[in-house]
């Protein structure tokens, strides 16, 4: 499953709850939630650890909106809309932590 | 039907701060009628939506809980509700309007892992 | 693959009718087909045609329905959500009908992903 | 005392609009005066006449009409947020005039408490 | 100063920059905040101690359609709308921490 | 002017994700016309709007960044910057776009205590 998050980590708990609940799978940090990409987030720690867990990609067209497109955690993978869309196909189903 | 899904609806958010709970409900009614295979989840906030003993008057609202009963009459049984999510909360399966399952959330991953659709609110 | 897509937040306030229409065009751009655009909650909000953003901004009213026109998509409105909400055909865009909740569950039926928007 | 409120959402989606009206009622009550409530942000889209909410709910938009009328509350809607999002004098309930955001500032520098109620 | 707060403590960051940022006066809960007021709640422990720092109340209309108002944490003291406008008056300013 | 008002804008959220932002600018530039003593304030996640090389191309939406450094024009001097939120998010002085008053967070504290009118956003 793609589990798709679009909040900001340290304003929000959707990222948070998401890695409690799912177990294993992709993620895909979109819009607001680009932030929790990005290295020296205090959410940095917390990304590591679920990289053991999932593949985690990061929206590149929001990382670049917002300025952090060089601050992308180590193993989290850049994606554009294109990659987006294939990542959608490539899982059966797909769930936003809204 | 041959053509049966399995639907979940996801609710994390808390009632009458915002419209998606009761919204939500407007949509898993509709499901029913088209004979698919629905589940109702319950995380985070959602949980609250359970909650009984909602007295809306006071902020002249309609009190849109007792839907949530309604549901068996349209056929949906299976409510699942996080453990984790109730505990944090302070809230028990006594406090809540419905009969739920209680799942902990590796279960509840997993039970999100057999879906066809989900739609999360 | 045959895609149904869900927005359930207005324009301009969040990004989801961005996201969700950035995708489309990358779904179609893919060889995909996007059968059905369902808008729910203040998503019914993108259906006004009487928004008029600045100059220099992006019309998203107007990026759906030339998406419609274009590409055949089905742009529907939640008609419950849209009467809370003051979206009627009297100030509907082109490209969009309002219609019943079901067409959302059809969309969840009918095609291969359901992909939702929202805030 | 003088109040001037800020309502930063739209109807029924969050209950900020709900609760700036019943803050306002209560003040009123209170022997207080509501001078102006500016509508900025979604919260444009409380000033649609279009709105029509199901019978057994409240109808949001004719609350804020009623209290003009009653009380001569001052409800304006900021312009460049309205055009954004389709809000018109063709679309516009009664008791509400568009204007701009200088009418915000002015409220902060005329009345004796600002109350913002959003999301 | 008073301090207004409308987001669950559970969900968004709202409550807990509040009272990191602000080091005394007043805080009204309204709407899905009024969940940080209650006994049970994995907030408890941190309105117990803001309570040493702040006066906090609740709305108690908004905790009533939440079905909860027999669980306020002792020490919060519930207001109606009116009790709200009051606390408005008394302090010289309020902050929405939307 | 007799009447003039300690005006605050707190900017606590990102940019894009929502409009709050842009929106809060617009209200910033229209306050400086009313000759009011205007601060304005970043805190959590409202430290990203500062951040140097937005490029929006992609998400299709304007960069309205670059107004920031527009405000010196308009006599709006005071933006203060909260420490605690630049450090819980990796991001240094020199990664903003305009130069800020970084604050710890008591003093921030005690600067909003200061106001006559405080906006969130």
């Amino acid at each position: 499953m793609l589990h798709i998050i679009n909040k900001s980590p340290l304003a929000n708990n959707a990222l948070d709850s998401c890695l409690r609940v799912a177990q294993s799978g992709e993620i895909l940090l979109i819009e607001d939630a680009v932030y929790a990409a990005t290295a020296g987030n205090a959410f940095e720690g917390k990304i590591r650890k679920a990289l053991e867990r999932f593949r985690i990609h990061v929206l590149q067209p929001d990382l670049e909106a917002r300025g952090l497109a060089d601050r992308v955690i180590e193993g989290v993978s850049p994606v554009d809309y294109g990659g987006f869309v294939d990542l959608t196909t490539t899982n059966k189903t797909c769930q936003s932590w809204l | 039907m041959s053509n049966i899904k399995k639907f979940m609806f996801v609710n994390r958010k808390a009632p009458y701060g915002t419209i998606y709970a009761l919204e939500a409900l407007e949509v898993v009614l509709i499901t029913a009628a088209f004979d698919q295979d629905v589940s109702l989840v319950f995380l985070d906030d959602g949980v609250y939506q359970l909650k009984k003993g909602q007295q809306t008057k006071g902020i002249e609202t309609k009190n849109f809980s007792p839907a949530y009963r309604a549901l068996e009459g349209y056929d949906i049984e299976k409510l699942y509700v996080e453990k984790e999510s109730l505990e944090a909360r302070g809230i028990s399966e006594e406090d809540l309007l419905v009969d739920v399952t209680v799942l902990g959330r590796a279960e509840m991953g997993a039970l999100m892992d057999q879906q066809d659709v989900v739609l999360s609110f | 693959m045959k895609f149904g897509i869900v927005v359930n937040e207005g324009p301009y306030q969040h990004q989801a009718s961005d996201t969700a229409y950035l995708f489309c065009k990358a779904a179609i751009a893919k060889g995909h087909e996007v059968w059905r655009v369902f808008f729910y909650h203040d998503g019914v909000n993108n259906a006004s045609r009487l928004t008029e953003p600045p100059q220099d901004d992006r019309n998203i009213v107007n990026r759906w329905s030339k998406l419609a026109e274009e590409h055949g998509v089905d742009l529907v409105v939640c008609v419950a959500a849209a009467l809370r909400r003051g979206i009627k055909e009297e100030n509907l865009a082109q490209g969009f009908r309002i219609s019943g909740l079901g067409q959302l569950v059809e969309a969840g039926i009918k095609t291969d992903r359901l992909v939702v928007f929202g805030d």
